[in-house]
């Protein structure tokens, strides 16, 4: 009995992200054109286009491969399983020991090593500058995710999200240098992997200093609507892992009754809500950057990360 | 033995020390080899004074081998032998005499320095003879490196071979002392035909490296 | 008894390559010699692993061979049989391989004679118990390998490459040799056994230490001894390059891994670790610097194989450091995660070696600018290199991933080390570890993207054909097994057990294959688990889904069109990225700082015909200041030395006359 | 019974190759000349071989003991292989007109001339009759290296005659010395030249006359060994001269004068007062060891090239007995005779190389393991043997010298591994050039694989040497090493 409740609840919250992803998208982009004095789409216009999408044919190019249609299910398999893990109303789900935030963090590797290689697979110039650019960036991202991974699971003793969560609930944690730096580190990663400004912008199309855009430049039809679908999963992957590890107020832990369970989700919810908000404002208030300012960027990043872990390594022992 | 014979076994030695010095001090041809014959018939004679003091009679034939051979032969087969090479009326001047000279007195003290703690066993005589044995072959071998000329090589090698002799006669019953100055005596014979036969002429050392390199297979810089 | 049966079937092999001297020049004997190798390798695979999972006890030999009073002294025990089988693993896999790839030989007598000798070689340095008959092996090793690199000898590159080999290998012989010296002490106790019942102080330890990282690391290519390595894998038929890079530098990892961990037995200062460490981890983010600026398909293969015995080093530093604080169960941690990485690494090398063999007979080129697109007529190879690309990129479900996060789970264990510089240390290599990973996935990006996908670049590309089944059979079973060992991390886990607690006192990790649905959590207070099975089922499940959801009810048409290109459809394949261009931000991003990257643009003006050239020109710093100014000293010294070959007789005479009167005045002095 | 064997081997030994030489010098026939010099050398070898089971007591001149009686056995070993391959390649040298029958004639003569003087040296007993025939031995080899007679032969022939008549005279001034230091104890005569009475007697001698003579003979004998700084004539005289002469030189010769210093390093090590002969065989072996190194790299000429090797290698052994200690001293006996074996087979290889190639400037060679796979494997093989690699011979003794000096006197063993690794860096880069690459130049047939007999039959023994020694031998090693203190 135990066992089924805990798969209903594992599918429900499955797909409760898998719904919410697109809202979330479109919340982001109603508000910044809020912010810009624009009307905006409607909040649901996300859910219109990936229909859309998933309705019309699919055109390849002559070059492209069986990689270039094997890719886009990879790639949402892949970012769907990492948003999966990630706890969101609750913690302690019968799957979130299956992986943990290192095991996540390489899942979206292995997303972002197909999108790359789809990008190339057609052969054309647009497709190698995404692909060329995006790596870089990731292989100063992902250092830096890692050091705020390092820092959490000096503090939480795992690297176990569940952990983390409840070990950030329980009341002695406090404020902590190393967690402000680990959190900014966070963000900044969560940027750049979402592509958004500064360092990316997700609505330019025929730009030189496109990167996402770039790599799905070749994509159309359903194969496109999973790529849009999986990267909007990647963003609430991101915010409602902040939330889970630095806000993770009102998290029900696993097998609690359905209020909590109810409470949770308002939570989630919220947490979504105003992640949401604040990086629309942020978006609206900063301009992009040059591609090769990025890494300045993102170096930053992984300064902070690798700060907070030594202050831990290094306080620990005091 | 009572000290007459003993100073005449020094006396001779000490002088063919002497005669070292003096072929030291030679730069012509002609007067080298001169100098040469008087140093292998002083060998000859402290060799034979060796002989009549110790009583071993083989040392006569050393002796005799010096005196014929060494006094005699060589010094006019060199003669010829720079007469047909055409080098009778080479000056020789390696850095000056007077350097050589200060070299030489320098290798006697060292001589013996050298031999003084050494034969505490050994009776006077045969310390005395090695010491000026062993002055006498430094000496030699100084003559060799300081003159180009082959002729003059070969000579400085033979006042060193004469050092090893007196040696070998100084030291008391010394068995072989006659097959191995008979040995010495075909080596030097044979670097004598050997200069004869290669036509090695003058100043053979310092051949044009170019050319040498040409056959040597080797380059080089 | 395993072991006299291990010890004929090595004679075997060299018989073998005994064989293959009189026959090399027939057709037929490629095939005959690569089969009997791969029963041969067979046979051996099974005999270690059944003594390695029977965990039985260690079985020695003694043969009155090498020096007389020694004899040759033989062991098996759980490291030897776990390297054993990384060995035979290899040598199986790419005997197999060439059987097809042998065909394509040009110069069989230069390769038949001395592969089956070289996989003996391997095998008998990890039987070997007594310091001669390892540095025996060991150099037989090296020799055999070199000549195979040899093969092709007429292209200058390689016989340079050959020659730095040689020399390098040479070097880490003597430094080994030293550290036996150093431990068997004066009276010559060269057999293992007496070595490790011997005390020694702390200062000679070190000193051993030392030379075990010069003599191991030269071989393994550890930064800065690397050099050899790119040059000469490369250089070696692709079958070999496998061996070579997947096997051999493991072997130099085991003699490393027996000296220090064994014969010296505790590690007697806490620095040890802290050294190993800096060095791997420098070693891995270098090594993968270096690959990505590579278009050479086997030499970036070569530097990732750097990379990865950085990350080796990295686990057993780690292990160092734990012993030396006697923190075994955080040393067992440690050194599983690198014997892990040692066998993925065998794995997925090879494999990829394996990949660009038949790349290279398929299209006679090493060059990735000259190829493209080769997933269209090799799409078989082309999967079997993705995975293994996939592999080593570290990404979940593959073997790579574990055995780097196993590594990082250690590398989280170190604020419990009490020394300071450690505490500094740890997390900046963890940093570094991270680095070399995430730049391992651009670099196969890279190294993928531009040989298989987007299109040819080279005639030679297009007219590419698949290659042959013995080869494929070869690349899919090294996929399968990097699968495997990706998902079913416990089971390795476990049967590394013994070894590691052969290494470490007794102390290993508790046994994982009891743990529910085959979780790999290695460390039981700390609730970090992996689970590469239920990840597998999951992507799967949910890819397949959304494939099936999608096909059944939304549009499932497709048709084949022009690339739009953002409305710039260009005919060109020469349009596309090049490795070069794909490299470019990297190479901005660290080459500027490391390898004094400098690009010069000629754009010809406007209506000028000529081409535009991008010029990269890149410097390898550990060249320029560790193993050019050594060159210029020798060649210097050897130019002033020749001048004594020309002296005239007179000084000749002169230096003899020198000899004797200084030895006088020596001799008057003395006194 | 065995005594009066051994009595026979012995003047076999020494008759044989004497009775040999008149005979040749008298023959004019090439053909049959060399057929005689072959025979004569198997004759020899199978007389020493006799000895190694029947050894007549030593008297008052010659005498066989544990030290010599293996250096006997592979002296005429590689004499006996040497003849074998030198009838091949002079009869080369015959038909390139390189030599006229008349200087064959003389060639011959020497040859076995030759191995009389060093079956002399090796089974004297005493001092006086070991310094004759080291300087016999010299007399004949300085006519063999100019027998070319070209102006580069002549030259290199005089500065071996030169600098060996000074060697020769050195080593005179000592043993004479030594006789002094013996005479007051053991009385005038025939005993105080014999060895192993001196051995007996060695402690009581005056020790700075000792140290005196050591220095002397370590001069004089070293100057034949090829000691840097006294090497100068080996080179040359190795390029020069016809090459089954140059694996004479440095296969057996060096062995001769090396022994000579050995056997007097015994009489110092019985003598408690004398001073330790090691640190000066330690320095000067070191010295030759780095020359060599520096010199392989600028090496125009093959032959040139591996006769620095030689000095390389001679560097080596003296450094082992320098350390002394029975591993270093074993390792020293092994190391003179893998060198003599390994050093013998690469002139073989090289002779025919030259011959193939008809030069013997390293430039102009190339590929030879393409052009003529047995002579290029033969060499590589060679020259793997010569740096100390497995699985061959001198691994072994690089092995225990470098291990046991490590051990005990780790600043030395520094320099050593330099110099090894010097010398086998230099001297593998030329290997490289040689072996492989693109071939160009002449490409004229290769030898017979019966002429490479020798050349194969020398690397065969030494291959089986790197991982097997036969009992006697490694008794005998011991015993010598003990003695050698």
């Amino acid at each position: 009995m135990a066992l089924i409740t805990d798969f209903l609840v594992q599918g429900g919250q499955m797909l409760l992200i898998l719904l919410l992803a697109p809202l979330l998208t479109g919340w982001v982009r109603t508000l910044k054109a809020q912010l810009l004095r624009r009307r905006g789409p409607s909040l649901l216009q996300p859910y219109r286009d990936l229909l859309k999408l998933l309705r019309k044919e699919v055109v390849l190019a002559e070059s492209a491969s069986w990689l270039f249609r094997v890719a886009p299910y990879l790639i949402f398999a892949a970012i769907w399983v990492a948003a999966a893990l990630v706890p969101t109303f609750a913690s302690g789900l019968m799957f979130n020991w299956t992986a943990d935030l290192i095991a996540i963090v390489a899942l979206l590797g292995t997303a972002r090593f197909f999108l790359a290689l789809a990008g190339l697979d057609v052969g054309t110039s647009f497709g190698g500058i995404g692909s060329s650019r995006e790596m870089m960036i990731a292989s100063l991202a992902e250092p830096a995710m890692l050091m705020m991974v390092f820092t959490l699971s000096l503090l939480a003793g795992a690297t176990e999200l569940t952990t983390v969560a409840r070990f950030m609930l329980a009341a002695d944690v406090g404020l902590r240098v190393s967690l402000a730096l680990a959190l900014l580190a966070l963000l900044i990663v969560a940027i750049a992997e979402n592509a958004r400004i500064p360092v990316d912008n997700p609505a330019t199309h025929l730009e030189l200093t496109m990167v996402h855009e770039a790599m799905v430049l070749e994509y159309s039809g359903r194969h496109l609507a999973l790529i849009e679908l999986a990267a909007s999963l990647k963003l609430l992957l991101y915010i409602s892992l902040i939330g889970c590890i630095f806000a993770p107020w009102g998290m029900a832990t696993a097998g609690a009754g359905l209020p909590a369970y109810f409470i949770g989700v308002a939570a989630y919810l919220g947490k979504l809500a105003l992640g949401g908000f604040l990086l629309a404002l942020f978006e609206t208030s900063i301009a992009k950057m040059r591609v090769f300012r990025v890494d300045q960027f993102l170096g930053v990043a992984l300064m902070l990360g690798l700060l907070g872990a030594l202050l831990l390594f290094v306080s620990r022992s005091l | 033995m009572h000290g007459l014979e003993f100073d005449i076994a020094h006396f001779l030695a000490g002088s063919m020390v002497v005669i070292s010095l003096l072929l030291l001090y030679q730069d012509r041809l002609y007067a080298l080899i001169n100098v040469f014959a008087g140093h292998s018939l002083t060998l000859a004679l402290a060799v034979g004074w060796q002989a009549y003091i110790q009583e071993a009679h083989h040392l006569y034939v050393t002796a005799g081998i010096a005196l014929v051979f060494k006094a005699i032969f060589i010094p006019v087969a060199l003669h010829r032998i720079i007469r047909k090479l055409g080098i009778h009326r080479t000056l020789e001047v390696v850095g000056g005499v007077g350097r050589d000279m200060l070299a030489g007195a320098a290798l006697v003290a060292l001589a013996i320095l050298v031999m003084l703690p050494v034969t505490a066993g050994a009776d006077a005589l045969a310390r005395e003879d090695l010491a000026f044995a062993l002055a006498v072959v430094l000496l030699g071998l100084l003559l060799m490196i300081s003159r180009h000329n082959a002729v003059s090589l070969v000579i400085g090698f033979m006042s060193l071979e004469n050092g090893l002799v007196l040696a070998a006669a100084g030291a008391r019953g010394m068995p072989l002392a006659v097959e191995i100055s008979v040995a010495f005596s075909v080596l030097i014979a044979l670097i004598v035909i050997g200069i004869f036969l290669f036509r090695i002429r003058e100043r053979f050392d310092s051949v044009d490296m170019q050319a040498m390199d040409a056959f040597r297979g080797e380059r080089r810089r | 008894m395993p072991l006299p049966l291990l010890l004929s079937l090595s004679m075997a092999l060299l018989t073998v390559g005994i064989y293959a001297i009189a026959t090399a020049r027939h057709a037929s004997c490629s095939r005959r010699v690569y089969s009997v190798a791969l029963a041969i390798s067979g046979v051996a695979l099974i005999l270690v692993l059944t003594h390695l999972l029977t965990a039985s006890a260690p079985a020695t030999l003694t043969l009155p061979l090498s020096l007389p009073w020694l004899g040759a002294h033989f062991r098996l025990d759980a490291l030897s049989a776990f390297f054993l089988i990384v060995v035979n693993l290899g040598g199986a896999v790419a005997s197999l391989f060439a059987l097809g790839y042998g065909q394509h030989e040009r110069a069989p007598e230069r390769v038949l004679p001395f592969f089956p000798a070289f996989l003996a070689g391997m095998n008998l340095v990890l039987l070997a118990d007594d310091a001669f008959t390892f540095l025996f092996a060991w150099e037989f090793m090296s020799l055999t390998s070199w000549a195979l690199v040899m093969a092709h000898h007429q292209e200058s590159a390689n016989a340079r490459a050959g020659y730095l080999y040689l020399v390098m290998a040479c070097f880490g012989t003597l430094t080994l040799l030293l550290a036996f010296g150093m431990m068997a002490g004066p009276n010559g106790g060269y057999d293992f056994a007496a070595i490790r019942a011997g005390e020694m102080t702390p200062g000679l330890a070190a000193v051993v230490l030392i030379l075990a990282l010069l003599g191991a690391g030269s071989k393994a290519g550890l930064v800065p001894l690397h050099v050899w390595l790119p040059l000469a894998h490369p250089a070696a038929p692709s079958h070999v390059s496998a061996l070579m890079s997947g096997v051999m530098t493991k072997v130099a990892v085991y003699g490393f891994i027996r000296i220090v961990f064994d014969l010296l037995g505790e590690p007697m200062a806490w620095w040890w670790g802290g050294l190993v460490l800096a060095l791997g981890g420098i070693t891995a983010v270098l090594g993968v610097l270096y690959a990505l600026m590579q278009h050479d398909l086997k030499r970036l293969l070569a530097y990732h194989t750097v990379e990865n015995i950085g990350i080796i080093f990295i686990g057993l530093g780690l292990a160092l450091a734990f012993q030396a604080n006697h923190m075994y169960a955080s040393a067992a941690l440690a050194l599983t995660a690198a014997l892990f990485h040692i066998l993925n690494h065998s794995l997925f090398k090879s494999l990829l070696f394996l990949g660009t063999g038949a790349v290279l007979t398929a299209t006679g080129e090493r060059d990735m600018e000259r190829l493209g697109g080769l997933i269209h007529p090799m799409p078989w190879t082309a999967l079997a290199f993705l995975m293994g690309a996939a592999a080593i990129s570290a990404l979940p479900p593959l073997n790579g991933f574990v055995s780097e996060w196993l590594t990082f789970q250690a590398i989280l264990l170190t604020p419990e080390l009490p020394q300071w510089l450690l505490k500094f240390l740890a997390p900046a290599v963890g940093a570094l570890l991270a680095l070399s990973a995430a730049l391992a996935a651009a670099c196969f990006v890279k190294a993928f993207g531009i040989t298989f996908l987007g299109r040819p670049r080279s005639p030679a590309a297009t007219q590419a054909q698949e290659t042959d089944r013995y080869s494929l059979v070869a690349m899919f079973t090294l996929a399968a097994l990097c699968l495997l060992a990706g998902i079913l991390p416990g089971l390795v886990v476990d049967s590394l057990a013994p070894v590691v607690g052969l290494l470490n006192g007794g102390a290993q990790l508790a046994t994982q294959h009891t743990q529910p649905w085959l979780t790999l959590a290695p460390i039981v207070d700390a609730k970090s688990a992996y689970n590469g099975l239920l990840v597998l089922l999951f992507m799967a499940l949910s890819g397949t889904a959304a494939a099936l959801l999608i096909h059944r009810f939304a549009s499932s048409a497709s048709r084949r069109g022009p690339a739009w290109d953002c409305g710039f459809p260009d005919a060109s394949p020469a349009t596309q990225y090049t490795a070069g261009s794909f490299a470019q931000p990297i190479r901005r991003v660290f080459g500027s700082i490391v390898f004094q990257a400098r690009e010069r643009v000629t754009m010809p003006p406007p209506g000028d015909g000529r081409p535009a050239r991008l010029e990269v020109q890149l410097r390898d710093p550990v060249w320029d200041y560790g193993y050019a100014p050594i060159t210029m000293a020798v060649i210097a010294a050897s130019t002033r030395a020749n001048h004594l070959q020309y002296l005239t007789i007179r000084r000749y005479l002169s230096l003899v006359f020198g000899a004797l009167v200084v030895l006088l005045l020596g001799m008057a002095l003395w006194r | 019974m065995s005594n009066f064997l051994g009595l026979i081997a012995i003047t076999l030994l020494l008759v044989i190759p004497a009775g040999a030489a008149v005979v040749l010098a008298l023959r004019s026939s090439y053909r049959i000349g060399a057929r005689i010099n072959v025979g004569a050398a198997l004759v020899c070898l199978l007389s020493a071989v006799i000895l190694l089971g029947a050894r007549p007591e030593a008297n008052l001149y010659l005498r066989v003991d544990d030290f010599n009686i293996y250096l006997i056995l592979l002296n005429n070993l590689v004499s006996f292989t040497t003849s074998v391959f030198s009838a091949g390649y002079i009869a080369h040298e015959l038909e390139t007109g390189r030599l006229t029958p008349k200087y064959l004639r003389f060639y011959h003569a020497m040859y076995q001339a030759l191995i009389f003087a060093m079956n002399l040296a090796f089974l004297a007993n005493n001092i006086g009759l070991l310094w004759v025939a080291i300087e016999l031995a010299t007399l004949v080899t300085v006519l063999m290296v100019g027998i070319y007679r070209t102006r580069a032969a002549l030259e290199a022939a005089w500065k071996y005659f030169i600098l060996g008549s000074l060697g020769i005279a050195l080593a005179l001034f000592g043993t004479i010395l030594v006789y002094l230091a013996a005479q007051p104890v053991m009385g005038e005569g025939l005993p105080a030249m014999a060895w192993d009475q001196l051995l007996v007697h060695a402690h009581t001698f005056d020790p700075a006359l000792l140290n005196l003579a050591f220095i002397f003979l370590l001069l004089g004998y070293g100057t034949k060994a090829g000691l840097v700084p006294l090497h100068a004539w080996l080179p040359d005289a190795h390029a020069e001269g016809p090459t089954p002469i140059s694996a004479v030189l440095s296969g057996l010769l060096l062995n001769v004068a090396l022994y000579a210093v050995l056997r007097f390093k015994m009489l110092m090590s019985a003598n408690p007062n004398a001073l330790a002969p090691g640190p000066l065989m330690v320095a000067l072996g070191l010295l030759s060891l780095l020359f060599a190194g520096f010199m392989f790299y600028r090496r125009g000429d093959i032959k040139r090239l591996f006769a620095y090797s030689s000095i390389e290698h001679m560097g080596i052994i003296t450094f082992a007995f320098g350390m002394g200690g029975p591993l270093a001293n074993f390792a020293g006996l092994l190391h003179m005779t893998m060198h003599s074996l390994t050093k013998s087979a690469i002139f073989f290889a090289v002779g025919h190389i030259s011959q193939v190639k008809g030069t013997q400037r390293i430039s102009t060679i190339r590929g030879l393991t393409a052009t003529h796979p047995l002579l290029g494997w033969g060499l590589v093989a060679g020259v793997i043997a010569i740096a100390g690699m497995p699985p061959f011979g001198v691994f072994m003794s690089e092995f225990l010298v470098v291990s046991s000096t490590f051990a005990r006197e780790p600043w030395l063993a520094l320099p050593l591994v330099i110099g090894l690794l010097l010398g086998f860096g230099t001297l593998l880069w030329r290997l490289h050039g040689l072996a492989f690459g693109e071939s160009h130049g002449v490409q004229a047939p290769g030898p017979t694989p019966v002429s490479a007999l020798p050349m194969m039959a020398h690397l065969a023994l030494v291959f089986i040497a790197g991982f097997w020694l036969p009992g006697p031998l490694v008794t005998w090693f011991q015993h010598v090493a003990a003695l050698l203190g």
